[in-house]
């Protein structure tokens, strides 16, 4: 903690004093301060003018920075957030470097702040003295220069996935889009139709999953997982795990000979278990690649000697029990998230049954039985006995706004879909009873409103304002005990079904991956924007874009809009020449570095790491963001932030705290 | 080993089959239960308000006597007297302001000895030391189910029983934490290491109407009714209770019951220490069955009758 | 009466940001204190503060992001537990722990800030002048008695 | 019925007086009704629990006070229980008790227990009654 000497320097600095008509010099004496500061040491010119930031306001500190030979200049005038780089690009146009500006902010932080003329001035003074003393010490820095990978990963093959890589791939650059599952296609494969168009799902889906697999930019990697990524935006290094399909996508021709004699029945996924697959399948008919998959962990045991019954039958020779799993690198320049969401678990809602009632299920689980290509062909029938339901009962805020026990936002499109779902059930069984248990019915979006008002006006269904308290089961039939807060009474419904709108969370399978990403994540697990409102599909991780629902609860075009903003961001990136970086970054020194690793584990950005050899602490400036944690935590002053060195700090300290 | 038991007022004087099968039952694992010196009523129901706190006094005091006396664990049967105590330990342990004023107030507390009437006072503050145990966690966590099962000399094979928690056993979860209040599953899990099956029906956690019983008879009788034709309905041949008000709701309000409800078919009422004790060998004379209104003796047997018709 | 100096570290982009929205607000508060603008709380080291207090400084104020707001995702959290470590430090120096003062104020803040300059700046005014220097020399001199 | 929502600091005192004593914070709840729709006596109330919190949040103290529903909770803490917001409206119910005029007559005394009843009941159901409804 030695006092910085004044430094012996030869620098002329020059400083100007703004008025800004009377917003500054209303209240500062600007006059005294230019006067006053003539003197101080290290400072060669110092004047007023009345608005700097005019264009010869400008054209005055261009001139004067050649006449007078400046190598640094202050500006004392409004925050920096302003002016700053109208200054930088005035000092560039007088061939001085931009990191030898700065600005002393005297206006939104004194003299608009203060009434008292003589104090606002002194201020000021200290304010600029502290300025001239870290000027004095500025180096000349330029932007860190990288080059740039032009091609994108997108993680995810749901809608938002497909959308991201398609748009990336019209930009005209090259795509991986990864998927952990055999096909992509995601959650909105998996709907009937969609609210409030009442679209068919699959029929506006399998288009985009077709038009992925066929663009000549796009890679598929379905069945594929990312294991890890190294390097820093612009130049990832991405390490992707092919899990073995057993079956050669190339040599599959989907004749389904395989499937009919496999022995071994499990749940189907795509439909929510309602249904059973072999353990040899074909996902759903429209699946992307259009390829069996024979699943390990079901199979007897990927031997002829167990079974080896699909083996045998495939005319192709398309199944290889043999197959490996296989570690790919690849590199990409950008990198989009859009690993989608999860719904909660009915074991979490013990009241509504648990996982008790077959007839309670959650709304994928609905959306499935109304599916022309689901378990029931588009029938409405309950999970138990396969019996057209005569009563349903829609439960709204399962889980969701919740802040005691469960999730304490609202998952947004419960309430749209809770409509659709009522509405198709009551187009399909025109007698039966419909009834929805809501708290709001929130229907913010184009053309939504319109829909819920039809869904209780055109097809009668009963909305009842109220969260049901418990679920029970006599006999067959369920009994639901809400309350209708409208009229005060306590209600008691029978149902053949109830319909859950679960609450939407994290995808629990990507929770690792984001963790080694180092992505970071709000206390939802959902993914965190750079900023909520200004960049909402940028991580905080330099080239990092995310989409869709891993951001929060959203719907289809919501989604869609996200995926689109994410591929323009990464034509963004693809379209610089090279990158450049910040170089206010904290370098390590090698003189002084005692090989702590402390300031490593400040890093939140895996910027720095140990030379083993050498013993010392070896920094990646592009990964640096410059915060400066590692800085003020180095026991040895090794770590300098470059314009922002402790000598720097404790110079200005002095100089404002001196008379 | 021996173990302090608080059993309450209501175990002493009129439901002593849940006392006495208690007592036989543990004697039969190796425990000697002790009750506190000089124990009085824990107040049955925990003061509520931010102001009332000076029910916190009693229940203060009988665990102060079991810490002073060295007891770590306090354990009872009864789910008001559990309640009470396990929510005043937590009070003491998480409330400032409550531990100030219930100590400040216990302090000069004065204990006589009954033989050489010497006084006492002046005692230590009260922290939560002790650990208030139902008897059910003390059987699962201190016990365990491998001892209970080597000593079982008649289980109960097949034996449907419907657990009823009620309301004083799970809720409010955050300070009593024996279970999850609408997915328990702690009786049941007793109800199987005896070798009964554990009945599931809806209305296990559900108010028999508690002390309603008295000021609206009609609103007990009627929660007692749906809990008891639920189990019923799901197969259950009895209901097993822990505390003495739900046997009161549910046993002896059964006549009124059946009055009301002239669908209901009736439903023996037991203490699940009953079947613990019969299970662990104990006579069925120190079962106090006779104390049932509705005869469940037949349950007791060595081959217990399926049915019995009322 | 006597005006105690202060001296402030703001993290770029809340607190000073906030101060910023304080005079765009045309707030009016104790112009006691100077501000150093650091691009995160994180970025002040215990040394800094001391550094302000053999300077003449008062009072010490750092002002950083909400937590969970931190534009570096966490270097708050850093800050939290370097200051509070740091205060327990300051009485074997002689300086009282309510010379340290670290607040979340968010760019939204103004209001915010300008209560809690005033606030620090009368709390500091009640504590008196610090007399770092001189109180290090007595105890120097007590030392070598 | 017409209510008239008076403005000033009366129905605040109330309400005040109210939280201080629960403990709970009646402006967390937003009316979605669960509590009445699990209450195992909101057949019997003429107020459902959820339009007691209501009216407290009115600061329409006249009403709730008046409540039969007051000595028909019967802390079974269900609605507790499930809550979204996490509020103990047993503790609410308690409070409003609390704030009956205390001169008042018992809801609930030992004269209304004939002799061969007092016999019959368990002690805890008797000290539990009087705790909750007597003065």
């Amino acid at each position: 903690m030695t006092k910085p000497q004044t430094k012996k320097t030869d620098k002329r600095v020059g400083l100007f004093v703004c008025h800004c008509g009377v917003n500054i010099a209303g209240v500062v004496d600007v006059e005294k301060v230019a006067q006053v500061m003539k003197d101080y040491p290290g400072v060669s010119f110092s004047a007023n003018y009345v608005y700097m930031c005019s264009d010869p306001g400008q054209q005055m500190i261009i001139d004067t920075i050649k006449e007078k030979k400046l190598d640094s200049i202050i500006i004392a005038a409004c925050s920096p957030t302003l002016h700053e780089k109208t200054f930088q690009e005035a000092a560039r146009l007088a061939g001085l470097n931009p990191y030898q500006i700065e600005i002393a902010n005297i206006r939104e932080q004194d003299s608009w702040v203060h009434t008292d003329k003589d104090k606002a001035t002194k201020k000021a003074i200290r304010i600029v003295k502290g300025h001239v003393e870290k000027a004095i010490r500025n180096e000349s820095l330029e932007p860190i220069k990288v080059d740039v990978t032009r091609r994108a990963l997108v993680i995810g093959g749901g809608i938002s996935g497909i959308q991201a890589a398609l748009d990336v791939a019209d930009h005209g650059y090259e795509v991986l889009l990864v998927e952990k599952n055999p096909s992509i296609g995601g959650k909105m494969i998996q709907l009937s139709e969609t609210f409030p168009t009442l679209d068919c799902s699959q029929c506006i889906m399998t288009p985009k999953m077709v038009e992925a697999s066929r663009h000549p930019r796009i890679k598929l990697l379905t069945y594929h997982e990312v294991e890890s990524v190294s390097g820093f935006v612009g130049n990832f290094k991405v390490r992707i795990k092919r899990k073995p399909r057993y079956v050669d996508a190339t040599l599959c021709n989907l004749c389904g000979e395989c499937e009919k004699v496999c022995p071994q029945v499990v749940p189907d996924e795509f439909n929510m278990g309602l249904s059973f697959r072999k353990a040899v399948y074909l996902p759903f008919p429209q699946a992307v690649p259009g390829t069996y998959t024979l699943d390990a962990a079901n199979c007897l045991g990927l031997s002829p000697v167990r079974c080896g019954k699909c083996k045998d039958v495939c005319d192709k020779k398309a199944i290889d029990y043999d197959m490996k799993e296989k570690i790919i690198e690849e590199d990409v320049g950008g990198i989009i998230i859009a690993t989608g969401y999860d719904l909660y678990t009915m074991q979490a809602l013990g009241e509504y049954g648990g996982e008790k009632y077959e007839d309670v299920i959650n709304g994928l689980e609905f959306e499935r039985i109304l599916s022309a290509s689901g378990p029931t062909g588009g029938v409405i029938r309950r999970p138990s006995d396969g019996q057209v339901p005569k009563s349903i009962v829609f439960v709204q805020c399962s889980g969701s706004r919740d802040t005691e026990k469960h999730l304490p936002y609202c998952s947004k499109i419960c309430c749209m879909y809770t409509a659709k779902h009522s509405m198709l059930y009551k187009h399909r069984v025109p007698d039966g009873q419909a009834t929805v248990f809501y708290i709001d019915v929130r229907t913010g979006g184009k053309a939504f409103d319109e829909f819920y008002q039809r869904t209780v006006e055109e097809d009668k269904v009963l909305y009842i304002r109220g969260k049901v308290s418990k679920i029970i089961k006599e006999g067959d039939t369920l009994i639901v005990w809400g309350v209708d807060t409208l009229t005060g009474k306590k209600v008691e419904i029978e149902a053949d079904m109830v319909v859950l709108a679960m609450a939407m969370v994290k995808a629990d399978g990507v929770q690792d991956l984001l963790k080694r990403l180092k992505i970071s994540t709000d206390i939802h697990g959902f993914l965190a924007e750079a900023h909520p409102k200004l960049r909402p599909v940028e991580s905080l991780n330099a080239g990092f874009f995310l989409a869709g629902c891993a951001l929060g609860p959203k719907d289809i075009p919501e989604a869609v809009s996200q995926a689109s903003a994410a591929a323009a961001k990464i034509g963004d990136l693809f379209s610089q020449k090279e990158l450049s970086h910040e170089p206010t970054v904290v370098p390590a020194d090698d003189e002084k570095c005692s090989g702590c690793a402390i300031c490593i584990t400040m890093c939140p950005y895996g910027a720095r790491s140990m030379d083993k050899e050498r013993g010392v602490v070896v920094v990646n400036e592009v990964l640096c963001e410059g915060c400066g944690a590692c800085a003020a935590a180095c026991p040895c002053g090794a770590a300098q932030q470059r314009n922002q060195t402790d000598e720097q700090i404790f110079a200005m300290v002095s100089a404002m705290l001196g008379e | 080993m021996k173990i302090h038991y608080y059993p309450g007022c209501t175990l002493k004087e009129k439901t002593t089959a849940l006392d006495l099968s208690t007592r036989e039952a543990m004697l039969r694992l190796d425990v000697e239960l002790v009750e506190p010196e000089g124990w009085s009523c824990c107040g049955a129901e925990y003061p509520l308000t931010e102001e009332k706190i000076i029910g916190l006094a009693a229940p203060a005091r009988v665990m102060r006597q079991v810490r002073d006396e060295g007891g770590d664990v306090l354990i009872t049967t009864c789910s008001f007297c559990y309640a009470v105590l396990k929510r005043t330990n937590y009070a003491l342990k998480n409330d400032a302001l409550k531990h100030k004023r219930i100590n400040a107030f216990l302090k000069d507390d004065i204990k006589i000895n009954p033989l050489t009437k010497e006084k006492t006072t002046g005692f230590e503050d009260y922290n939560g030391e002790v650990k208030v145990l139902h008897l059910l966690e003390y059987l699962r966590d201190y016990v365990g189910p491998p001892k209970i099962k080597s000593r079982l000399k008649r289980p109960f094979p097949g034996l449907k029983i419907a657990p009823y928690y009620g309301c004083r056993l799970l809720r409010p979860q955050k300070e009593l934490g024996l279970d999850e209040p609408d997915n328990p599953h702690i009786f049941e899990e007793f109800l199987e290491l005896m070798g009964c099956t554990a009945v599931d029906y809806p209305f296990k956690q559900e108010c028999c109407g508690s002390y309603l019983s008295v000021s609206l008879p009609e609103a007990a009788t009627e929660a007692s009714y749906r809990i008891l034709r639920a189990a019923r309905m799901n197969g259950a041949q009895a209901v097993a209770v822990t505390c003495p008000l739900c046997f009161y709701n549910m046993d002896k309000r059964q006549d009124a019951i059946r009055e009301s409800f002239l669908d209901f078919g009736g439903l023996p009422v037991l203490f699940f220490t009953q079947i613990l004790a019969w299970a662990l060998g104990v006579d069925k004379s120190a079962l106090g069955l006779a104390e049932h209104a509705v005869p469940a003796a037949h349950l007791f047997e060595d081959k217990p009758r399926a049915e019995v018709t009322l | 009466m006597y005006e105690p100096q202060i001296m402030s570290f703001l993290c770029k982009w809340c607190t000073s940001a906030a101060a910023d929205l304080a005079g765009t607000s045309r707030i009016h508060y104790a112009s006691n204190a100077v501000n150093l603008r650091v691009m995160c709380s994180s970025r002040v080291d215990p040394q800094h503060i001391l550094y302000s207090f053999r300077e003449g400084a008062d009072g010490v104020f750092i002002g950083g992001c909400h937590p969970g707001d931190c534009h570096y995702v966490e270097g708050n959290y850093k800050t939290l537990r370097r200051i509070a470590l740091f205060k327990k430090m300051l009485p074997e120096l002689g300086i009282e722990p309510q010379r340290v003062r670290l607040e979340w104020i968010s760019a939204a803040e103004g209001k915010k800030y300008a209560q809690v300059m005033d606030e620090f700046t009368e709390q500091i005014r009640a504590l008196g002048p610090l007399n770092f220097n001189e109180k290090a020399l007595k105890r120097e001199e007590q030392k070598n008695e | 019925m017409r209510v008239k929502l008076k403005a000033g600091p009366e129905p605040r005192k109330f309400i005040d007086r109210i939280e201080e004593l629960s403990g709970e914070n009646v402006y967390a709840c937003y009316q979605c009704g669960r509590c009445s729709a699990g209450c195992p006596m909101a057949a019997e109330m003429d107020y459902l629990p959820n339009q007691i919190i209501r009216l407290v949040q009115m600061g329409l103290a006249d009403e709730v006070l008046r409540s039969k529903t007051l000595f028909l909770c019967a802390s079974c803490f269900t609605c507790q229980s499930r809550c979204p917001k996490g509020i103990d409206l047993a503790r609410v119910m308690e409070a409003v008790r609390h704030v009956l005029d205390p001169k008042g007559k018992d809801a609930f005394g030992p004269n209304e227990i004939s002799p061969e009843l007092a016999r019959e009941l368990p002690q805890q159901v008797l000290v539990a009654l009087f705790r909750k409804f007597s003065k």
